[in-house]
């Protein structure tokens, strides 16, 4: 049987989440953007609404179970606030989960309880690679079996917090599959680049780094010694994404729809001309349809189907069309003053743009 | 709790039968209905009817005995017709609009009647010979706006009977529900023309009614075998009780006859939205065969900058597809838990609209020379698949509808 | 220096032929197209506004001189009134402009003053072939040279006239490059196919035909014994067609304002309502658009530019989206009166899907 | 005769010099120029007046000895100054928006002004300093409606002089006409608020007028080396004859001094649309450079079901680019030959509004992880791109006035 309800939980959850991210996020968002540089606090108290403990088991510290949905619609709602600080609520997680859903219990039970007990800690994960046809299924970076190690050679870029992580999960190819490997910050050959300078974003610190003969033991690939399935993991990050993108969306709709309803041109509100408002209408029309298709994605990925790999990919291929046609459009509704940088308006257009190429940077 | 699980028990087994009809009586004489405009497929007609009497309650249309309003427990009516009208319509949309016991009269009796309406003219739904029943919005003056109607009903305290004058035009199956059968069709009409929305009301007519009377059949661009008709009226009398609704609201300045007819429609529209994604699947899972013949299959999971054209073309038509079908069933399950869907029948219904139309028409670009041909379905399906963008709303109306509940607007605030 | 005046000449044939196309080929096109077949007389009145003749010079039995612009015009003029009485007008140009262009003076002088100054017969080409991915650079009909004849082989579509052709062009790949040869109808192992049913298009006949091990003498190779070029064909046939589909869009426009402004709604014509009368903006703007690239092209090929093959590829790329998506408006803004097979509108949407596929049933 | 002949030697010749600017003197900066907000490039903005200055006909604004109206010979002054500021913005639009001499306030005084007017105000673009020139349009409650206009202006016929009170926002490059150069403002006012589009008219306000300051400087998206400010006028005097158009337009019911200040619209809708076609260039031939160090050729030519999804991305991009940019051509030719293009000016700026939009959008799409950063500058391609489908009328007031022209319709018509 079909529903679109979410449990009682979720909806504790989504209201909970939905508070901190317009309150919080939305309010201090031009200025870390502009400042480059989001609050600590902030992110801590995101970090405190429990959404990573509350996917995990009680034995790994946590107090609930792990669901793709429950992720998708937390994502949702932080990215309704700001981009660049739900990114950065959700960077433990680019380490965590994977090694909670795919990790074996050695990995699991090193890392997870102290993160997850612990004030936010900024784990991360180096996943996406400076090319523009960059494809995770065939990753440039390379891991090498040497003796009872692996080692790691390549680029990577847009490593949130890259240079502050205690560690982070390095996505590589071992003889044509995508693996990961954990990666300690002191790791020699280990080079953190510059923050890279975007187009969004820019709160959030982002960085290319470089692998030189990165030498991790044979225990810190993935999985262990017989790694791990890497499909769910990529189908997590497009959901992430996808979610992401839904939200920011969402934000543009409602401001400019508000806009639009208190903007008076010639006596009437703009919202009233039908070109304005048939705008509307199918920016919230493909909102929707892109959000049901991403929640149906994260349900079939909890359900183990095997469609969830293709829901996956269209649902996030879905959302980057989406979140630029919408944060586009909320720009064109504000007119001049969407143009400026004092309504949020083109900063969410600058985000949107990333939603199709920055797959990597979440995971639900 | 949020689940797209497909497994219900009663959606699986009457796909199954549908999946079996649009196959083995549908497809097959799909391209001859098309071409022999005004046959009635009768094979299909009668097989249905019997079919869906003796499933019960897998008919298309709801059973009298279930009444949407008062119960309020979890059903899965609208959900069932939507996918079984989506799967009617992967065999053939036009046939699919021939399909007996349904269609829109019923629905508004289902939407608008009175228990004793409702089980007065549903039951007959039931019985040994397939009906058809249809409704009569549109005139040629009034066009998408259903409030400005011309349509004259008025009571003779005489007969206590009513008495509509007027002409109504693009009436799907009127033939079939008046002529070709023992149905009825559901004609609205104005109290009073100057009393605007207030005024409206929704008529049962049956057949062999004397004053109505077929005055064209239109030849249309797709949807063949489904007859569509202009009817006029004149002088033409039916019952006190044909009135939809509680005798009460004959009052020309009720409005509450006029908001449950328009309630029909967050009914309808998603239904309409779901034989729409029929066309749309069809077209897209031919194109693929198509290819797949051709030795292109579709790489899924590449990004961009691997794909070919085909491929980025296709995954494009799945995501649309897929998320159009995800908003008829949310639109379908709210009808079903008696949740307020006015915004999420006009999306369900515009979106679905437009995607049927990019799709097949894309689908005949990709194909070529061969998709040009009616040799294939697939032009078949350009045609047909129109409609959806047009009937029960344009993607005008529908925007226009959802742009209001978006906004909190009136009918006069966003016009 | 751009100009975009045609010339005087150019205007008063423009004018002669837009009242041959509303006039005579709009009344009659209904009909033509549910009956499937175009009067006669009509497609003779058509040749004798003499439009081929005018591109012919005095010793080939013409009066002018070639000129794709020109031609682009008047094509667009007769498509303005339908396009499939437009194609049986254009059908000898398949034949004949090629020969003018690219033959030898053996084959200009032994067909042109006779198709010319004749009643208008159906001399062809066939060019069109039965593949999803049809590639007019790479075909699959084939021909071989062998001793003094060549051997044609392989399969056409979308023949215009093929069953009543005196001869025609045929076109195949001789040694990986498209080449054009003449072929009478009475050649053995040519076999006409079934009249084809198509989605619009109705009342013009085409034909599939099968070549079988089909012989023609060297001399029938266009250009001779040394072949001719191709490209500036294949430009052609893309200016044409999309000429073309700039004449129909611009009939479905016209018509679809026209109703607009006539159709009341609630007090107010639809064409008042913004979302009526901005569909028909964009529709105007792209018409326009494809037209000045569609005119440039014809001007590049008139001037023999270099760049002229990719313009024209461009113009007819672009053209045949328009061509759709303006046709699939006229329907709209009609509503239900545009799915009725009584308004042209819905002949047009039918026809427009046609621009996309079908380059080759017209060259100017 | 209809020509595509880019080979005029005047155009020729300008346009070599025009991409050796942009080469040498935009590109190079054109980062930090967008990072150091508020930075005045001086560099430029005294290499082109001096250049200008020394080629005379050359220059960006039409020069005040030709009148467009009475001189009915062909004439390339617009299509000229189309291809320069194409040029110009393929170097970086935000720069070419300090470009000296030229500007709006310019347009409107060669558009509008008598013979005086347009000698005493556009012969001081050619003197020793640069100086700038500024439109005044737009409130902060009228938005794109500029016959809403409440700026007042009232004749002191004590002094003989008209006294400006309101407030105006986008005023593109109004510090560098105001205060960082000797340059003037044409301000729109009212005479009349309730007098509508018949009380409007336009004012030359010079550089060190008393009474007009500006408030606010805007930081935006991009085109960040050009100023925005905000002006507030208080009791703000101008000589009588600043007024633009005969001085017998001064009476509230006369409509032509609207006109013919919208007439201006009709000039320079068509060189920004030119602008954003420089912009759209840059992108397309950047990507294409990038993809072709990838090894990524286009095949033009390619049937579209043999294409990669990059090349037909690309493909279109060239069709939509190449086309706009020959209704900008053509719209500009209207106006060198004196032909109403009231529709072709509207037409030219919402496509190309659109298209810059739509080709740079994509272009950090397909760039993938490339395209987000700012190494490369097709990011800021694409924040700049986006004021093109805002300024000089958004997309919709665009659509808006095509529409109007198209059906013949008023502006009560069709609102």
């Amino acid at each position: 049987m079909y529903s679109f309800d979410p449990t009682e939980e979720q909806q504790m959850l989504i209201d909970t989440v939905k508070r901190y991210a317009e309150k919080d996020l939305r309010e201090a968002a031009r200025e870390a953007e502009e400042g480059g540089a989001l609050l600590d606090k902030l992110v801590q108290k995101g970090w405190d609404l429990g959404l990573l403990q509350a996917s995990m088991p009680e034995e790994l510290g946590g107090f609930g179970e792990y669901s793709a949905v429950t992720g998708a619609l937390a994502a949702e709602e932080l990215a309704y606030g700001d981009l660049a600080a739900a990114l950065a609520v959700l960077t433990p997680n680019l380490f965590t989960l994977p090694l909670l859903l795919q990790g074996d219990e050695a990995q699991a039970d090193q890392y997870i309880p102290s993160i997850v007990e612990g004030a936010w800690q900024p784990y991360t994960a180096a996943f996406i690679e400076p090319y523009y046809d960059f494809d995770p299924n065939a990753m440039r970076a390379s891991a090498k079996k040497e003796g009872d190690s692996y080692i790691l050679q390549g680029e990577k870029a847009y490593v949130p917090y890259a240079a502050e992580a205690p560690a982070m999960l390095v996505y590589a190819d071992l003889e044509g599959e995508t693996q990961a490997f954990i990666v300690e910050a002191d790791a020699e050959g280990l080079t953190i680049g510059e923050r890279q300078k975007l187009l969004g974003l820019n709160a959030l610190p982002l960085h290319e780094l470089h692998l030189d003969q990165v030498q991790v033991a044979a225990g810190a690939r993935l999985g262990g010694s017989e790694g791990h399935d890497f499909a769910p993991l990529l189908d997590s990050m497009r959901v992430g994404m996808a979610a992401l993108g839904v939200g920011l969306a969402r934000a543009s709709f409602d401001y400019s729809r508000d806009y639009a309803k208190e903007r008076e041109v010639l006596g009437s509100m703009i919202a009233q001309k039908q070109s304005i408002a048939f705008m509307l209408a199918e920016m919230a029309t493909e909102i929707e349809a892109t959000r049901l298709l991403t929640w149906e994605a994260a349900w079939q990925l909890d359900e183990e189907w095997e469609e969830a790999s293709q829901t996956a990919y269209l649902a996030h291929s879905g959302a980057a069309d989406m979140a630029m046609m919408v944060t586009d459009r909320g720009v064109q509704i504000l007119g001049g003053h969407g143009y400026i940088r004092e309504h949020p308006v083109e900063l969410w257009m600058r985000n949107g743009r990333g939603i199709t190429s920055l797959t990597g940077l979440a995971l639900v | 709790m949020i689940s797209f699980d497909k497994q219900s028990d009663k959606i699986q087994q009457t796909q199954m039968v549908v999946r079996t009809v649009a196959e083995n009586m549908m497809r097959p004489v799909s391209r001859q209905m098309d071409e022999d405009e005004g046959a009635i497929p009768w094979d299909y007609i009668n097989f249905m009817h019997t079919a869906m009497k003796s499933m019960g309650a897998a008919s298309l249309v709801p059973q009298p005995e279930s009444n949407g309003t008062a119960d309020k427990r979890p059903r899965a009516t609208y959900q069932l017709m939507a996918h079984n009208i989506e799967g009617l319509s992967w065999g053939d949309a036009g046939m699919y609009l021939c399909t007996p016991r349904g269609g829109l009269g019923s629905a508004a009796v289902e939407a608008a009647g009175t228990p004793e309406q409702k089980k007065k003219f549903l039951s007959r739904l039931n019985e040994e010979d397939p009906i058809f029943t249809a409704m009569a919005i549109t005139e040629a003056q009034a066009g998408s706006d259903n409030s400005a109607i011309q349509c004259r009903a008025a009571l003779d305290p005489g007969t206590n009977e009513w008495v509509l004058n007027g002409e109504k035009i693009f009436v799907t199956a009127g033939h079939k529900a008046m002529v070709d059968t023992d149905g009825f069709v559901v004609v609205w009409a104005t109290l009073d023309p100057e009393a605007g929305r207030a005024g409206i009301r929704s008529f049962v007519i049956e057949a062999a009614t004397p004053g109505i009377k077929i005055t064209k059949k239109e030849k249309k661009l797709g949807i063949r075998s489904s007859d569509t008709v202009t009817f006029t009226l004149e002088d033409c009398r039916v019952p006190f009780e044909n009135m939809l609704g509680d005798p009460e609201i004959k009052e020309k300045q009720e409005t509450k006859g006029f908001k449950s007819a328009m309630q029909t429609f967050n009914i309808t529209r998603p239904l309409v939205a779901a034989s729409a994604i029929g066309v749309a699947r069809a077209a897209l899972e031919e194109l693929k065969r198509l290819l797949a013949g051709q030795g292109v299959e579709i790489r899924y999971g590449l990004p961009r900058q691997k794909l070919t054209n085909v491929e980025r073309e296709v995954i494009d038509m799945d995501c649309m597809l897929r998320s159009s079908w995800l908003l008829v069933l949310k639109a379908v399950w709210m009808s079903d838990n008696g949740q307020p869907n006015a915004l999420e029948a006009a999306m369900s219904k515009l979106h679905a609209g437009e995607v049927v139309t990019k799709i097949t028409q894309k689908a005949v670009e990709i194909l070529g020379p061969l998709g040009y041909n009616r040799e294939l379905l697939l032009e078949k399906w350009f045609r047909d698949a129109k409609i959806n963008d047009i009937f029960e709303g344009t993607g005008q109306i529908n925007r226009l509808i959802a742009a209001r509940q978006l906004l909190g607007y009136s009918g006069a605030e966003l016009r």
